[in-house]
């Protein structure tokens, strides 16, 4: 039982709070075994790495969108945000002749831009985030054509020399090993983005007002301020969400993007953030995100047509929540103490007490340890036997108390009836 | 009250447990209620009232206990059973819709219908509605939005709708929070004919007159566990809140200010206007001063508050801190000139209901703990232990979430909020509502530490006894005016009531 | 490497550039008939629109993974796909382009291509449009010019780029060679990214306006041709060539599927791309003076088939899988009967 | 002014509650007259019909997602509902041979079927609304493509025998006039919609969920029944939607539908329906949707190139909302009654009490009333000339209190500046 090496408080400590937080990172895991039992060459460390290919542009976003979600609000713009401003970065680098340094520049002022502008919707004119975001990502979509010219822009292959920046995502080595920096950079910006949610004042108050908006306000907290710097952090992590799309898809079309923010915000949920504000962690985020990329390269590796791939991301999605609602639902519930648990705790107290005489005696009188033994023997035995009588009788009794409440209800029904006629 | 003369038991409890996470609500209680009785339940904050009364309705479950109703035994599920079986209940907290009318909120799950029970019949609805007003002498339009009422009106429908079913039990919890003088006696009114007709009812408060004045037996509770019940003559004042805390506390009126003549004005409100309420409020505080608002409710008081604090507008007027001029834009200009609020709605404005006792502790002065960008956790943590220790909060931890607090408890963490802020101008608004005798005198005795350590409070409260023991000065308001200022060697409750009352002539 | 064992059955991924409609239907019916007439194994997906790059980077991306002996792809971009046709270079996988292919993929990579010219099937649908009109194009002043309405899906897209300039770029020279009036009586006009260089957009008597709908979607594409046909008297347009069937669709729903087209609007000339049962309906009750058709089927078996002859070994050369012009008069032959598809 | 035929107080009851619903409509009718007269060919009979035609399959939608608006929840899934419920119906005419008729009621069955599970998701396990019907929407658009081998389902044309249906939603004559007869269904659903919201118990508890559900629940309603039926509801909608769509559109592709959601939602908001529930009318609905409609069919016929539309959409989904904003604001702000509006009320009151007097004398001495008359005119005169004055008056001294309050403001900052430094 518990008593080997970790005790019973600390074993159920961590059972009501690890476990909780490991139950996602576990799915992932086991999600990614089943497909590598089951799918064909899936454990490959190219498959690896598309996974990850795959998880960067939604990965950046749903960081950011965590950060709105917390608030309590929403931001369904990142999607055409980050396409919109990938592709004025594009058209600069192509059609304006600038160099790829300042387009990337380029790129993430503009998702910035947009953020603020969403930003200001929401904190100072106090539209509702999700009206104000929607209207946004119709803006943002209708901008990007409008400054390409309803062109695609493609950005440099690798071997152009302006193609560096790809490396920033994906390194190809001479002798064509792909390794995936972009991973680095997702961690990276994860652990920034952790750091900002839990270490400073920026991401306590925006817990604060996701939390109680008006109590926020009234401590004293500026809300426009920290409410707009949420949004603005959603835009900037688009903005490298833009990036990231250019460096490993190339090309980028005009009025795209809409649809990506649905699995960011997905992936954020799965990872445990609370759409009603308050409650979240970029961590768990992460985590949401790679279930859906491993998802989405697994089900093709298992020979099934993309068309069940959308299905079982949606059943996963429920499922997740679903799960995740059971869990803290259990976590939550209490367990009444019985006597019977009473007597339980006091017994296996007093055993514990003598073999802790036992054994801090130590080397002692070798004749007392046998002794002692049986002594628990014993005692272990009597407490199986009258807890378990005490349980049945328990039972007897609570069942007898609930049929006789259900023929009261009867009762008191037919009564009700009489009465009305 | 006088003596009942039935004995008829129609409900009792006995053994009632209930854990929730980390709290251990309610330790085998009993209970008991006989026909047409009123029996007051009463506790300190968190002894377990409202949880009690929650398992009689099927709103909480009970884990272990036995409920027996009219001699059988009773398990309430759903709300709904409870309510058929004739067990209603008016909550703590308000309990209705505010996008519907009066009419429908009173009338919900019971709609008049026009023949064929197909469509509804709004205008006999609200026929019924008014009826039911005049019977119980209450002037409200039925066709009201509920969320245009104020919050005292809104307390009268809740109680119009349970009185509206067909009860044999009406459990009112602290119902008389939000209501003013009038509108309790109405309350009171109308829980006599109730008695007459044979309705036991519940009645859980923390004004110890009302009890005396409309209960016949008294049970106490305290921490989970019943202490005893006594009936409500015989008993005095004293014992009760003896039974409730286990010690006796006193309550006198201040005899004279507490400051010197030369302290210095650490606020001057000059001709103070802002939305409908506030029309014209010029006072001032001084270092040191307790300063108790007084007035009926309605009287602009919270409204004042919160146009200093900068939560709402201001139309015109003057803010002077120490002998400065200010522009207070927003509750963050407050708090940066030193400004501390305690909102009488702690709930709605004082916490962040999901987060923990750590992080709304240090909401308003999260500046003071930054380092180099980063908080200092450990510095938090030691602060907030300190207070928490100081104000004698009933808590697990720090990290506890507040929503599991019990009221009074929360409230102490709002106090502990300001004083780590280190607010030199406190603007407490209401600070002992629906807070328990034990937890009340706590505050007291902190606001006049706080006062000697040279901190300035003003202090809002609508119970007079309350205004007569903590203040130095009284501001007495009416109407959105300042009528009066009162030292405490010349306040009475007379004198205040006459000042309270005094309206404008126009 | 994502090498496969050779002793299982070879497995071809085949990625195109969309699934849904009932052209790529008729290409992975090819597709598949050669895959089980060769006995090899065959995936067939593609993206659900035809501007998720991202969609189909992904496809081929686990369809490498997979370990094909060889791939055939309809890019729906070439630079997005390059790292992975580098890739599948080196691990020496051929690969076949189909339908559009993929144009100007590096060297060496693609052994071969089963494609249409979608340049030139769009020209045929050019010169039938000047033959039926060349009465009034031939007479056209500068008071009253000739208008010719292009309605193209997407200005993206390379096969739809082509099939936009190609019925451009024909109809100028058969108008310009065949007719009256000059090349610098002509105007192209419209969507940038159909407007070249090399237009003549300065003239006044036979106006070509190339329009793109907001997106690919029923609302906006039978919006879209809703405006165009406000303005059929006004403007006095009078062609219109659709390049493809989500336009083709726009105008039927504008019409009721066509039968307005006679009634309303007489004399319009319409001319679609591909086929298709609404299509195939418009055009045998005459509201379309005809359509392009490719031969789907044939595309989709020959990319299987080339790829399994490049995965042989064997030195492989592209198909020009053709286009046709059919009318309600030769749709019921048998050589063009077999390319209509619904 | 007021005076005649409406007194001042019903017409500032106008004023605050009818105008303010009249919003919506007049902006609708401005920005139609603005493209007919603007836009080429915009105010024909055939654009007319478009604009209805193209109104349907999202006007059904948000009449549905109105519903569940309400109950305070979201339905991300209807678009996705409707095409896969709608590809479900083609594919059993086209490929498994059924007859039109049971097709349709397959399109309804699948689309309520699908409303039913959004609302057990929800009202039974609790789901968060947004994460639910989110994954519904995927797993429907899986469905869809899965049961019709993702092919798309070509309805018959109306030359077909079992292409009757089509003149549910547009019939058109002999000589080919097209008769709207959609419009008269769309109209309809939204009276039998406005009736149950409005009339009947599911509606009056669809709104007390909204509004608080855990009131609702405490005064005995069944939240749970009443929830999920607001979700099914929403699933009826969307298959009438997709029928409707079928009928215009004649054919439905495969993993259609994401994205019709957004413009569902946005007409219903625009049309003041409240996101955070309680609030809302199908009427206001309707408007939204026509809003939209207008705008999608406008902009084409402005000769604007494409890309714009998506842009103007954007603004005007965030304008609408603004609006909407600012006159709720407009009309809950305190008007302070100086003693200039004090002195007028106190006019007015007598001159409505002479005229009171006069035409209770009713036919008496007819040499009074021109007296009455007169003395009623020099009053007004008076009034009028006095309120003016002291308006005038009052504005002068409320600037120079400004004046001086800024400049008082100045100066103190100026201090508080030098003492920094
Ligand atoms: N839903 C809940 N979850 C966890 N703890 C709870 C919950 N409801 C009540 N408690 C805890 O149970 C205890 C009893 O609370 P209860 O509300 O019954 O007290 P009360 O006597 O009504 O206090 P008050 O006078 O402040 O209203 C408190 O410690 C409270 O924090
Ligand atoms: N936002 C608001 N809109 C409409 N009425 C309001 C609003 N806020 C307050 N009121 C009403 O204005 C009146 C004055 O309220 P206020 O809270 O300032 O009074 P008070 O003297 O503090 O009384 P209380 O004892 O209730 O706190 C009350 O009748 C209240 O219902
Ligand atoms: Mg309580
Ligand atoms: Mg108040």
């Amino acid at each position: 039982m518990a008593g080997t090496g970790m005790n019973g408080k600390q074993w159920r400590t961590l059972r009501d709070k690890g476990l909780q937080k490991l139950l996602a990172p576990l799915a992932l895991v086991l999600i990614y075994l089943f497909f590598g039992f089951f799918g064909r060459n899936f454990f490959s460390y190219n498959t690896l790495v598309n996974i990850l290919d795959a998880s960067y542009y939604i990965g950046f976003l749903a960081l950011g969108v965590t950060f709105v979600i917390i608030t309590g609000g929403i931001d369904l713009s990142v999607g055409t945000v980050a396409m919109c401003a990938a592709i004025v970065g594009g058209t600069a680098f192509r059609t304006w002749g600038w160099s790829m340094g300042p387009s990337l520049v380029l790129i993430m002022a503009v998702a910035t831009f947009f953020g603020l502008i969403n930003g200001l919707m929401v904190a100072k004119l106090k539209l509702p985030p999700f009206i104000a975001t929607l209207g946004m990502m119709m803006v943002s979509m209708g901008i990007g054509s409008i400054v390409s010219n309803v062109r695609s822009a493609a950005f440099p292959p690798r071997s152009d020399p302006s193609g560096w920046f790809r490396n920033i995502f994906k390194y190809i080595s001479p002798d064509r090993v792909a390794i995936p920096t972009g991973a680095l950079v997702l961690f990276g910006v994860t652990i920034i983005f952790h750091i900002i949610l839990t270490r400073t004042k920026m991401g306590r108050y925006i817990f604060a007002i996701g939390s109680n908006k008006e109590a926020a306000r009234l401590s004293g907290v500026k809300v426009e301020r920290w409410e707009m710097s949420a949004y603005i952090v959603s835009g900037i992590a688009a903005g490298i969400s833009g990036i990231s799309f250019a460096a490993v898809y190339t090309t980028v079309m005009p009025a795209q993007g809409q649809g990506f923010e649905l699995f960011a915000i997905a992936g954020a949920v799965i990872g445990g953030t609370s759409l009603s504000g308050g409650v979240g962690s970029v961590f768990g985020t992460l985590i949401g995100v790679f279930i859906m990329a491993v998802l989405r390269s697994g089900l093709p590796a298992m020979n099934l047509q993309a068309h069940y791939q959308t299905f079982f991301t949606g059943i996963v999605v429920i499922a997740a929540v679903l799960l995740d609602i059971y869990r803290t639902k259990k976590t939550s519930e209490v367990r009444v103490l019985t006597p019977a648990d009473l007597y339980r705790s006091d017994m296996q107290r007093k055993i514990d007490q003598i073999r802790g005489g036992l054994s801090s005696t130590g080397g002692g009188s070798s004749e007392d340890i046998p002794a002692g033994r049986e002594q628990i023997q014993a005692l272990q035995q009597e407490m199986k036997e009258t807890y378990r009588r005490m349980r049945r009788e328990e039972k007897a009794e609570a069942a007898r108390v609930e049929a006789e409440e259900k023929a009261a209800e009867r009762e008191f029904r037919a009564m009700l009836k009489k009465e009305k006629d | 009250m006088e003596e009942r003369a039935e004995t008829e038991e129609i409900l009792s409890l006995k053994g009632i447990e209930k854990t929730f996470t980390g709290v251990r609500a309610l330790k085998g209680v009993d209970f008991s209620l006989l026909r047409g009785e009123v029996h007051a339940l009463v506790g300190e904050n968190g002894a377990g009232k409202s949880t009690l009364v929650k398992t009689l309705t099927g709103i909480v479950k009970k884990d272990a206990g036995e409920i027996s109703y009219l001699g059988r035994f009773f398990n309430p599920r759903h709300p709904k059973y409870a309510l058929e079986m004739g067990i209603g209940i008016i909550h703590q907290e308000l309990n209705m819709m505010d996008h519907l009318t009066v009419a429908q909120n009173i009338f919900i799950g019971r709609e008049s219908t026009r023949p064929g029970g197909l469509l509804l019949d709004e205008g006999e609805q609200n026929r019924r509605a008014a009826r039911l007003f005049d019977r119980l002498n209450m002037d409200i339009d039925p066709t009201a939005l509920l969320g245009t009422l104020t919050v005292g009106k809104q307390q009268m429908v809740e109680i119009a709708k349970a009185v509206s079913h067909d009860l044999r039990v009406l459990i009112l919890d602290e119902p008389t929070a939000a209501l003013t003088n009038n509108e309790i006696a109405e309350l009171f009114t109308i829980m006599r004919g109730l008695s007459d007709q044979g309705v036991g009812m519940i009645y859980i408060s923390h004004r110890m007159d009302e009890i005396g004045e409309i209960t016949h037996r008294v049970t106490v509770m305290r921490d989970g566990e019943y202490v005893g019940t006594r009936v409500t003559r015989d008993v005095s004042r004293d014992e009760i809140i003896n039974m409730m805390v286990g010690r006796v506390i006193f309550e006198t009126p201040k005899e004279k200010s507490a400051v010197p003549d030369d302290a210095p004005v650490v606020l001057k409100v000059d001709h103070l206007k802002a939305g409908r309420m506030v029309k014209d409020v010029s006072f001032s505080l001084r270092q040191g001063e307790i300063l108790g608002f007084a007035g009926l409710m309605g009287a602009g008081r919270t409204e004042t508050a919160r146009a200093i604090f900068g939560a709402d507008p201001v139309q015109r007027g003057m803010i002077e801190i120490k002998g400065r001029p200010v522009w207070i834009k927003t509750p963050a200009d407050a708090v940066a000139h030193g400004l501390g609020y305690l909102s009488e709605d702690r709930k709605r404005y004082g916490l962040a209901l999901n987060l923990s006792i750590r992080e709304n502790a240090v909401m308003a002065a999260l500046e003071r703990f930054e380092k180099n960008w980063f908080i200092q956790f450990r510095k938090v943590a030691a602060e907030t232990e300190a207070y928490i220790e100081k104000l004698r909060v009933k808590t697990p931890s720090i990290d506890q979430i507040i929503r599991n607090l019990s009221g009074g408890n929360q409230q102490k963490v709002v106090i502990a909020k300001w004083l780590i802020r280190n607010s030199d101008i406190l603007i407490f608004d209401e600070p002992t509502r629906g807070i328990d005798v034990g937890a009340k005198s706590e505050i007291y005795a902190l606001m006049t530490e706080l006062a000697e350590q040279g901190k300035s409070i003003i202090m809002i409260s609508s119970e007079l006894p309350e205004v007569l023991r903590m203040s130095d000065r009284v501001v007495v308001m009416c109407e959105g005016r300042i009528t009066g200022e009162l030292d405490i060697s010349e306040a009475s409750q007379e004198s205040i009531m006459k000042l309270a009352t005094m309206r404008n002539q126009e | 490497g994502g090498g496969r064992e050779r002793d299982q059955v070879p497995y071809i991924a085949v990625v195109s550039k969309g699934e849904q409609h009932d052209f790529w239907q008729q290409v992975r019916l090819g597709a598949a008939t050669a895959a089980e007439e060769l006995g090899v194994e065959m995936t067939f997906e593609g993206p659900p629109s035809e501007s998720d790059v991202q969609i189909q980077v992904e496809m081929l991306n686990s369809a490498i993974a997979r370990g094909p002996v060889a791939v055939a792809l309809a890019a729906l971009d070439t630079a997005s796909v390059l790292d992975q046709l580098e890739s599948l270079g080196a691990q020496n996988i051929p690969v076949i382009g189909f339908d559009s292919g993929v144009p100007e993929a590096p060297a060496g990579v693609i052994h071969a291509n089963a494609s249409t010219d979608n340049f030139a099937a769009a020209g045929l649908a050019a010169a039938k449009m000047y033959e039926a009109l060349a009465a009034e194009i031939d007479a056209a002043t500068a008071a009253r010019p000739v208008r010719i309405v292009v309605l193209n899906q997407d200005a993206r897209g390379e096969s739809l780029l082509s099939r936009g300039r190609g019925f451009r770029d024909t109809l100028v020279d058969v108008v310009a060679s065949r007719s009256p009036l000059a090349k610098s009586d002509i105007r192209v006009t419209g969507n940038p990214a159909f407007v070249d260089s090399h237009n003549p957009t300065t003239g006044e008597k036979l106006i070509i306006e190339m329009v793109v709908p907001a997106s690919g979607s029923a609302q906006d594409t039978t919006s879209a041709a809703q405006a165009v046909l406000n303005r059929v008297s006004d403007q006095n347009i009078r062609g219109i060539f659709m390049s493809n069937e989500g336009t083709v669709r726009g105008l039927l729903s504008a019409t009721d599927d066509g039968a307005d087209l006679p009634v309303v609007y007489p004399g319009l000339v319409a001319i679609g791309f591909d086929a298709g049962r609404a299509q195939k309906d418009a055009v045998a009750n005459q509201y379309f003076l005809g359509s392009v058709t490719q031969d789907p089927f044939s595309i989709g078996y020959q990319a299987v088939t080339l790829a399994h002859a490049a995965y042989k070994g064997m030195s492989v050369s592209d198909v020009d899988t053709g286009a046709r012009f059919y009318t309600h008069e030769n749709m019921n032959d048998s050589e063009i009967k077999g390319l209509l598809y619904d």
